[in-house]
């Protein structure tokens, strides 16, 4: 028992001890805050070791904590996405006063994923849920002086209380018509009664407003520009990704009697999320806004390929997950370390960026044709497959419509290109001095965007592993 | 013979472009890279032909097959028959000529030659493979490369014509995802060799061709939706332009003939609008062109009218029309790439494009009015260029359907030989003859790297105009497996 | 004494729910707000605990939830005060509609 | 039949030496390439001689019949298996003649030019054109395969085009240039689709099989074409008649003429050699060479003839009003060119019914020789006046008598005054319309006085009429007294000898439809009337242009309206000016350019800007007020919950 607890409780362990470890550096006397930086990312480092070690299924406290492959693998992408972020606020939080703060609502709220995605239970799921979210709430307002920062937060807050008291009526209302709060058993009593979709929708509403999906979607945008980049990177690649795989996990394991009811919803909501992501996108200024509309259409993408309900859908998300890491945090690296030393967020202030940091330029290039799903970026493949997982379906209207909205969100990261590299302007961002580990970041970024796509063995592993309805 | 090659060297060119320094090392990698692609073109011919008149029966030589994505049964299935393999040694020529042509180009030449590379190299991965996704995957390659080369290096309004080629092409190459998905999920297999020995229903393909097949023609120019060609070509810089005439555009007609073939139920049931959108192209571009005061624009639109012809002998769904379609494919390539680097001569010198300012050029740049005049006559069909042969076997092709409809479409497109003599004697007459403007008496002539690309393309067209039994010698035997194919079908009806 | 039926208690928890969330919808001052989502919050515990008592009194699943819910919502409240505070430091007011630069 | 094949070198010659001149001529080989033109000409002429004498005297003859021999044969492009096209070497009766015309006309302007085009700047380009044009000429006529005759059609068009437009910074000639090869362009249209016609239903492109297949009237071949028919003419007929179309372009006939009196902007030799004697005849020889086909379709050669005798009428009217003398000359070809292309249509196949097509071959071959003579004639005259135009030339028969001489040869030739040349082949021409078809004798015979008559106003108005008043004004490098080079005058001796002499050639024995020898004999009773009139035509042009008087403006008057229209060349410039400036450019060529800019293109951008409106349209949704998002939340909750709940249940 002990040692199975060790062994399957390994990575919340780690990163339980490292929150702790900060905690003491706290009360110690202050260290420069370049060497409590390295000590976490070797933390992370560490951990995402962890998870490559005894992949054995199991559960623990009867069943409310379950791990398995599946479900590491799910979590050291997660944590690889933390180490890259972390990498890429070097230069934000070189001279910030408070860092240890920062780190530790960044960890908690990455444990409270942990136990989300690998919660066996309601319950262990909402406390997940929560923990990962109001950390979240208070690192959003970490600009404590900005207008916005605060703001953002207040809506964050506030809406993600409002939903997550839908999302717990819903619960109750499941436990109501079922009287268990286990997933194994719950799904023996899911039986598509009215209350039963009833609660299933509410409960559902709550997913979709994390993962901000239409018409769930209002708050992203806000917190996304009010909040400093490095939450924003978070927000809009390691919460949604932790969301998503646990509504997979969920839909096809819990919610398998009313496949049809919930393919129907993926599929509305997907064409919804796609088409109004990409209108707001069209008109966007500021960089952090602009990829928050951009993050909803991908993952209106998403929600098509999860509508499959087959093991190439579940393949196919987390692939693009995996992608979607690499390729929008490529992204929000160039542009948290531009405002980390400029202070500018807009893309008008791209024009003629390229004149005067090229690599800059080529790196988001790579992230925003990989977003964009242009080959030989990864994220071609990983879109192409979403979209075929979406098709197996048969349902080809869906695959059109996303197809031509394929093409309109074309135009908006083409249009970052055009400013980087033709439009012209007097007064152009200097060139910047970028610091050695956040090249190393966008390196890994870009490094993998290339690489994940051509490599064909990353997405047969994530194939073999991954499990379908 | 390992096809893979193809795509290799073009990649090693492009990687040893980014390690290289200043101009000179680059434009010399370049060429190095474009040559040795042009010699490994020419030596798959030699064995290509080798094997053939060895009795090789294969439809595809050179086969390998690998598995790409395992789980989604994606394979990297590639070989060649002789349309793919007449298409290869268009593109390694037209290359080599870009990359003199622009040989001088000295603004951002490292990414500038990165990017022709890598646009070449799409195109080759496009033709060697056997495999849709593959496919697929190599058309996009080969899209954004133009956007950046028209956005950054070209002239006018280029990032709005930049953004609509950008923005065109790859809703093209959405339908054709939507196509390829359908018959994937009809045959559980993007492999072509598999698809048509099993065949697909024909409701898919009555559904799903239209998706494919006008996806790519996008790509080909066909009417409606060709309104990225004038803009692009006329805004690109001269290589650029020669590329995207002379290569993507084909990567267009290929996709198109590959559909075709793979779904012949369909694409005879359709035939019909094939037909009458291509004789609309053939007719309207030749007349739109006739009304251009721009080189560039005369040419881009003369391009929609000559590719009409390609679509027309895809449609008409016989052996000679298709070899008339093939023919025209790789003369329009050489001709239109030749046209452009004229006209990129000339613009480099007299700094415009307008004919009514050009005149009396012959006087100045006898070479380049010459290589000027000889890209008109080509493309006004003359006998003895790579234009005549083309045309006239896709006359021929089309003749043989006795429908008096497609007798009158043919009656047209054979009209627009007319017109397009009025427009391109009206350009010449302009532009190359007449009296010549004090300040153009003094520009000189052409150098020795635009004087090689010149008369390397200029010995592609008069190889196919003077001696077409050979490019027949190479095609008609692939053209016939296709011909089989669609000829069961249409001998059931 | 007869026992109140499930109905009339989940009748009960309903209305606090929509009352709780009129209030979020109309009030606006943000203290007001996060005590209508409290409000919103105890109707689900008066769910879990009804259900569990009428449908499933063998074992204790509901208790606990709410148990846990209350506990969060504490936390919740916390951290939701703390930006507040935090707020009116940058807007001088806590009202709802001073905070809404980024739009659009 | 190999022992033709040396034939395959005729053609040969020219083309290597357009090759040679083409690629190396403007920069090393300028001094001599007048020379090397001429001599690889030489060779060809005698090489073609050669085979003359070997066809027509030696062994060309196999029991009475002139056979049609195939030299050479080797597939160029397969379009089918049994379709395609042949680079061939066809030897009968007409190509050798053809060759025979075309190298000695051509080696005459060749050496001609030597003098005439001396100094030029492009002197070496000027003969690789004309070498070009003549090699495609000899491949149109020894072309066994009618898509062979096709592409020469075709190569010979462009040269004419190049020479045409040699003068390239002359804008006329650059316009006259255009016209002639668009005018040719549209005409070879019809011929492309004729040969379309025939091709598919005849079910091959060799000339030979076509007539096979096409005159034995129960092939299946020959049925279907009959049977099958559109607009009420027969497939047969629309194909013959669309062939002929492309022939009437080439050989200027009404309407399509209009190119061939602009063409003689191009420099006089050219005109002479490409616009008099070869070129311009390609349409009749097109028609000879598929003639039995013809023979079978009783409308087409119906068409043939009056579009024949019409073009000759039109022609001589307007000859006798114009004053540039070239053009005088180019419209009498015209006339000619129609008098050719009459006799085909009244002429049967074969037989004594054939004289028609032997008359029309025998005046093409007399008339190449006078023509071009005509034409250096005038080259020389215009060579030393630097004017084409009669005012101001007169007396030039003292400053030169050699010239004068030629000159007037010429003209008794082509007024069928015998002995000369032209005499025989018109009465050939005459008899043969007589015979046939009263309505065109009368034309014929009307046009041959017209004919005389304005040969004759040439004649007088250069050589007669005012006096010397040209002081031989030095220009660059030419001699400047008399009419230039030896090599100028060379030319026309000889051309006035064969002017003299070609008519006593025994043309009936050797130029038949059928191959058979032809009896004929000249009628002198006969031949009295044409012979009268021309007499009397001369007579009147000698009083009005001899010497100047008031006479011809009195006449000029007297017609009035009608002269200014003959002047006017009938306006039939003006119509296709018409057509293509203010009908065809405004009314098909804006439009398209508009729709394609504003229509077309406008709806993509429509498509982008709509979807902008779109976005900037919902942009309220996002309204910055957290309680609104809460409000929307809910919203989209209770859509969902009724859609699933109460609707899809």
């Amino acid at each position: 028992m002990i040692e199975n607890l060790f062994i399957h409780l390994r990575q919340e362990l780690a990163l339980t001890l490292l929150i702790f470890l900060l905690l003491f550096i706290k009360l110690g006397k202050d260290r420069s805050n370049e060497s409590i930086m390295n000590l976490i990312n070797f933390g992370l480092l560490l951990n995402l070791g962890l998870g490559f070690c005894c992949h054995e299924a199991g559960d623990l406290f009867n069943g409310m904590f379950t791990t398995n492959t599946l479900i590491v693998f799910e979590k050291d992408l997660l944590n690889l996405g933390i180490l890259i972020i972390s990498m890429q606020s070097y230069a934000w939080l070189k001279n910030h006063k408070q860092v240890i703060e920062f780190y530790l609502l960044l960890l908690t709220s990455l444990l409270g994923m942990f136990f989300m995605i690998s919660s066996g239970n309601l319950l262990m799921f909402y406390l997940g849920l929560e923990m990962s979210t109001i950390p979240l709430a208070a690192a959003a307002n970490f600009d404590l002086t900005k207008r916005k920062s605060s703001e953002a937060a207040m809506k964050l807050i506030l809406s993600s209380a409002f939903s997550s008291s839908i999302l717990l009526l819903g619960i109750s209302f499941l436990y109501g018509s079922s009287g268990t709060l286990t997933f194994s058993i719950l799904s023996a009593h899911i039986n598509g009664n009215p209350l039963q979709l009833f609660a299933f929708i509410l409960f559902f509403s709550g997913f979709a407003f994390k993962i901000s999906a239409v018409p769930f979607h209002l708050w992203t945008a806000d917190v996304y520009e009010g909040s400093p980049v490095a939450v924003t990177s978070f927000l809009s690649v390691i919460s949604k990704g932790a969301v998503l795989f646990t509504l997979v996990n969920l839909l096809y394991k819990v919610f398998t009697p009313i496949a049809n009811t919930w393919y129907l919803l993926l599929v509305i909501l997907a064409a919804a999320t796609i088409l109004i992501g990409n209108l707001f996108a069209l008109r966007q200024d500021n960089f952090k806004r602009f990829l928050a509309f951009s993050s909803i259409a991908q993952v209106g993408f998403i929600l098509v390929g999860i509508s499959a309900s087959s093991q190439a859908g579940a393949a196919s998300l987390l692939y693009f997950i995996l992608i979607y890491i690499f390729s929008n945090l490529a992204a929000f690296g160039v542009v948290s370390t531009v405002s980390a030393l400029t202070g500018k967020e807009n893309i008008s202030d791209f024009k003629g960026f390229y004149k005067t940091n090229p690599i800059l330029s080529w790196v988001l290039t790579i992230a925003l044709f990989s977003l964009a799903g242009v080959p030989p970026t990864a994220g071609f493949f990983g879109k192409l497959f979403l979209m075929m997982a979406g098709a197996a379906k048969g349902n080809y209207g869906i695959i059109i419509f996303a197809a031509l909205n394929m093409v309109i969100s074309f135009y908006y990261y083409l249009r970052i290109v055009k400013a980087m590299f033709m439009d012209e302007n007097e007064s152009p961002i200097q060139q910047l001095a970028i610091p050695a580990i956040s090249k190393l970041a966008m390196f890994i970024c870009v490094a993998g965007i290339i690489v994940t796509g051509i490599a064909s063995v990353v997405y047969d592993y994530i194939y073999s592993i991954s499990i379908g309805l | 013979m390992n096809l893979t090659l193809l795509i290799l060297i073009p990649l090693l060119t492009a990687l040893l472009i980014l390690l290289a320094k200043g101009l000179q090392q680059i434009r010399t990698i370049g060429l190095t890279g474009a040559l040795a692609q042009l010699g490994l073109a020419g030596w798959t011919l030699k064995l290509y032909l080798d094997q053939k008149a060895a009795g090789n029966k294969a439809t595809y030589l050179f086969e390998s097959n690998q598995s790409w994505f395992k789980a989604l049964h994606i394979n990297y299935h590639i070989g060649i028959d002789g349309i793919a393999l007449a298409m290869i040694l268009l593109t390694s020529v037209i290359v080599v000529a870009g990359i003199l042509v622009s040989w001088t180009m000295d603004k951002l030449s490292k990414e500038y030659f990165f990017l022709l590379v890598l646009l070449s190299m799409g195109a080759y991965g496009f033709f060697i493979s056997l495999d849709l996704f593959t496919l697929f995957f190599f058309l996009e390659v080969a899209v954004i490369p133009k956007f950046l080369l028209i956005g950054i290096w070209g002239s006018g309004d280029k990032t709005k014509s930049a953004m609509k080629l950008a923005l065109m092409l790859m809703a093209g190459s959405a339908l054709v995802m939507v196509g390829l998905f359908g018959v994937y999920y009809n045959t559980n297999t993007f492999d072509i060799v598999q698809i048509s020995q099993q065949g697909i229903p024909v409701g898919v393909q009555k559904f799903f061709f239209p998706f494919a097949f006008l996806g790519f023609g996008v790509f080909a120019a066909l009417f409606p939706f060709h309104t990225w060609v004038p803009d692009g070509h006329a805004s690109a810089p001269t290589a650029a332009s020669m590329f995207l005439a002379g290569i993507s555009m084909k990567l267009g007609g290929y996709g198109c003939l590959r559909i075709a073939a793979l779904m012949p139920e369909a694409a005879h049931a359709y035939s019909w609008i094939i037909i009458l959108l291509a004789t609309i192209a053939i007719i309207y571009g030749a007349f739109a062109t006739m009304m251009q005061t721009d080189l560039k624009y005369i040419n881009a639109y003369s391009s929609i009218s000559h590719c009409g012809f390609v679509i027309l002998g895809i449609g008409m769904l016989n052996k000679t029309s298709m070899n008339g379609a093939v023919i025209q494919m790789v003369s329009h390539g050489l001709m239109t790439a030749l046209f452009f680097a004229a006209i990129g001569m000339i613009y480099s010198r007299t700094h415009t494009r307008m004919v009514a300012q050009l005149g009396g050029l012959l006087k100045a740049m006898p070479f380049i009015s010459t290589v000027f005049v000889i890209a008109g006559l080509c493309s006004l069909g003359l006998p003895g260029f790579s234009g005549f042969v083309a045309e006239m076997t896709v006359f021929m092709g089309s003749w043989q359907n006795p429908e008096a409809a497609y007798r009158l479409a043919t009656i047209l497109s054979g009209a627009s030989i007319v017109v397009t003599a009025v427009y391109i004697l009206r350009a010449t007459g302009r532009a190359i003859m007449g009296p010549i403007s004090e300040e153009h008496a003094l520009l000189g002539d052409a150098s020795w790297n635009e004087k090689l690309a010149a008369i390397l393309l200029i010995t592609g067209i008069l190889i196919i105009g003077l001696a077409p039994f050979l490019i027949n010698h190479l095609i008609m035997p692939s053209t016939d497996v296709i011909m089989l194919q669609i000829e069961k079908i249409t001998a059931l009806k | 004494m007869q026992e109140i039926p499930l109905t009339q208690i989940l009748f009960v928890s309903t209305a606090l729910f929509f009352i709780g969330m009129y209030g979020l919808f109309t009030r606006r001052n943000l203290i007001t707000l996060l005590m209508s989502i409290e409000l919103m919050l105890n109707s689900v515990n008066i769910n879990f605990v009804a259900f569990n008592k009428y449908l499933f009194p063998d074992n204790l699943d509901g208790l606990f939830f709410t148990l846990f819910i209350i506990t969060i919502a504490a936390a919740e409240a916390a951290v939701a005060i703390a930006i507040i505070i935090n707020l009116y430091r940058s807007h001088n007011s806590i009202d709802v509609d001073d905070a809404t630069e980024m739009k659009y | 039949m190999s022992n033709y094949f040396y034939i395959l070198w005729i053609p040969l010659l020219p083309l290597a030496t357009f090759v040679i001149l083409g690629l190396f001529g403007r920069k090393y080989l300028s001094s001599i390439a007048g020379l090397l033109g001429t001599t690889s000409l030489l060779t060809a002429t005698i090489l073609s001689f050669v085979a003359a004498k070997q066809y027509f005297f030696i062994d060309g003859k196999v029991n009475g019949i002139y056979q049609k021999i195939i030299a050479l044969k080797y597939t160029w492009l397969e379009f089918s298996p049994n379709v395609s096209i042949d680079l061939g070497i066809v030897v009968d009766p007409i190509s050798v003649m053809m060759l025979v015309v075309v190298t000695s006309v051509s080696l005459m302007v060749h050496v001609f030019s030597l003098g005439y085009m001396k100094g030029e700047e492009r002197f070496a380009t000027y003969y690789a054109f004309l070498s070009l044009f003549t090699f495609s000429m000899l491949g149109l006529i020894l072309s066994a395969n009618i898509f062979q005759v096709y592409m020469f059609w075709e190569l010979v068009g462009v040269s004419s085009f190049l020479l045409i437009s040699y003068y390239f910074n002359k804008p006329s000639a650059v316009a006259a240039s255009k016209k002639a090869f668009i005018v040719t362009r549209f005409a070879d249209l019809g011929f492309l689709i004729g040969i379309l016609i025939l091709g598919f239903y005849g079910g091959t492109l060799d000339i030979g099989l076509l007539i096979e297949r096409f005159t034995s009237v129960h092939s299946t071949q020959f049925l279907s074409i009959t049977s099958a028919s559109f607009l009420g003419a027969s497939m047969l007929t629309w194909g013959l008649t669309l062939i002929f179309m492309g022939g009437a372009g080439k050989s200027a006939m009404f309407p399509l003429h209009i190119w061939l009196p602009d063409a003689m902007e191009g420099p006089t030799p050219v005109s002479a050699l490409i616009h008099a004697a070869t070129m311009v005849v390609a349409g009749v020889y097109l028609v000879a060479r598929m003639f039995p086909v013809f023979s079978m379709d009783e409308s087409a050669l119906a068409i043939v003839t009056y579009v024949g005798a019409a073009s000759a009428l039109f022609a001589a009217i307007i000859a006798c009003t114009q004053t540039d003398i070239k053009r005088v000359l180019a419209y009498s070809t015209m006339s000619q060119i129609g008098y050719m292309m009459f006799a085909l249509g009244i002429s049967k196949n074969g037989g004594e019914n054939g004289l028609g097509y032997m008359a029309s071959m025998f005046h093409l071959f007399t008339h190449a020789f006078f023509k071009s003579l005509l034409f250096l004639g005038a080259g020389s005259v215009i060579h030393m006046v630097h004017s084409n135009e009669m005012k101001d030339m007169g007396g030039l028969r003292k400053l030169m008598p050699i010239t004068h001489i030629a000159f007037l040869i010429a003209c008794l030739a082509i007024a069928g005054i015998p002995p000369f040349a032209g005499f025989f082949s018109k009465e050939e021409i005459l008899t043969a319309a007589f015979h046939e078809n009263k309505i065109i004798y009368g034309i014929a015979l009307f046009t041959a006085a017209l004919t005389s008559f304005y040969m004759f106003r040439l004649y007088f108005s250069i050589f007669w009429s005012k006096e010397a008043t040209i002081s031989s004004p030095a220009h660059d490098g030419h001699e400047s007294h008399g009419e230039g080079p030896w090599v100028m005058k060379l030319p026309l001796l000889i051309l006035a000898a064969c002017a003299v002499c070609v008519g006593f050639v025994p043309f009936s024995q050797l130029v038949t439809s059928d191959g058979a020898a032809l009896e004929t004999h000249i009628d002198l009773v006969f031949s009295i009337a044409p012979v009268i009139l021309s007499v009397l035509a001369i007579l009147l042009a000698a009083s009005f242009y001899k010497n100047q008087n008031g006479k011809s403006a009195k006449v000029t008057n007297a017609f009035g309206s009608f002269y200014t229209a003959a002047y006017k060349k009938f306006y039939v410039d003006e119509i296709y000016i018409f057509i293509t400036k203010k009908i065809v450019f405004p009314f098909i060529g804006q439009p398209i350019a508009w729709f394609d800019r504003n229509v077309v293109d406008g709806f993509m951008l429509l498509l982008a800007k709509t979807t902008a409106k779109v976005a900037e349209l919902i942009k309220g949704l996002q309204s910055g007020k957290v309680q609104n998002y809460a409000m929307y939340f809910f919203g989209g909750l209770v859509a969902l919950s009724i859609l699933f709940i109460y609707i899809w249940k």
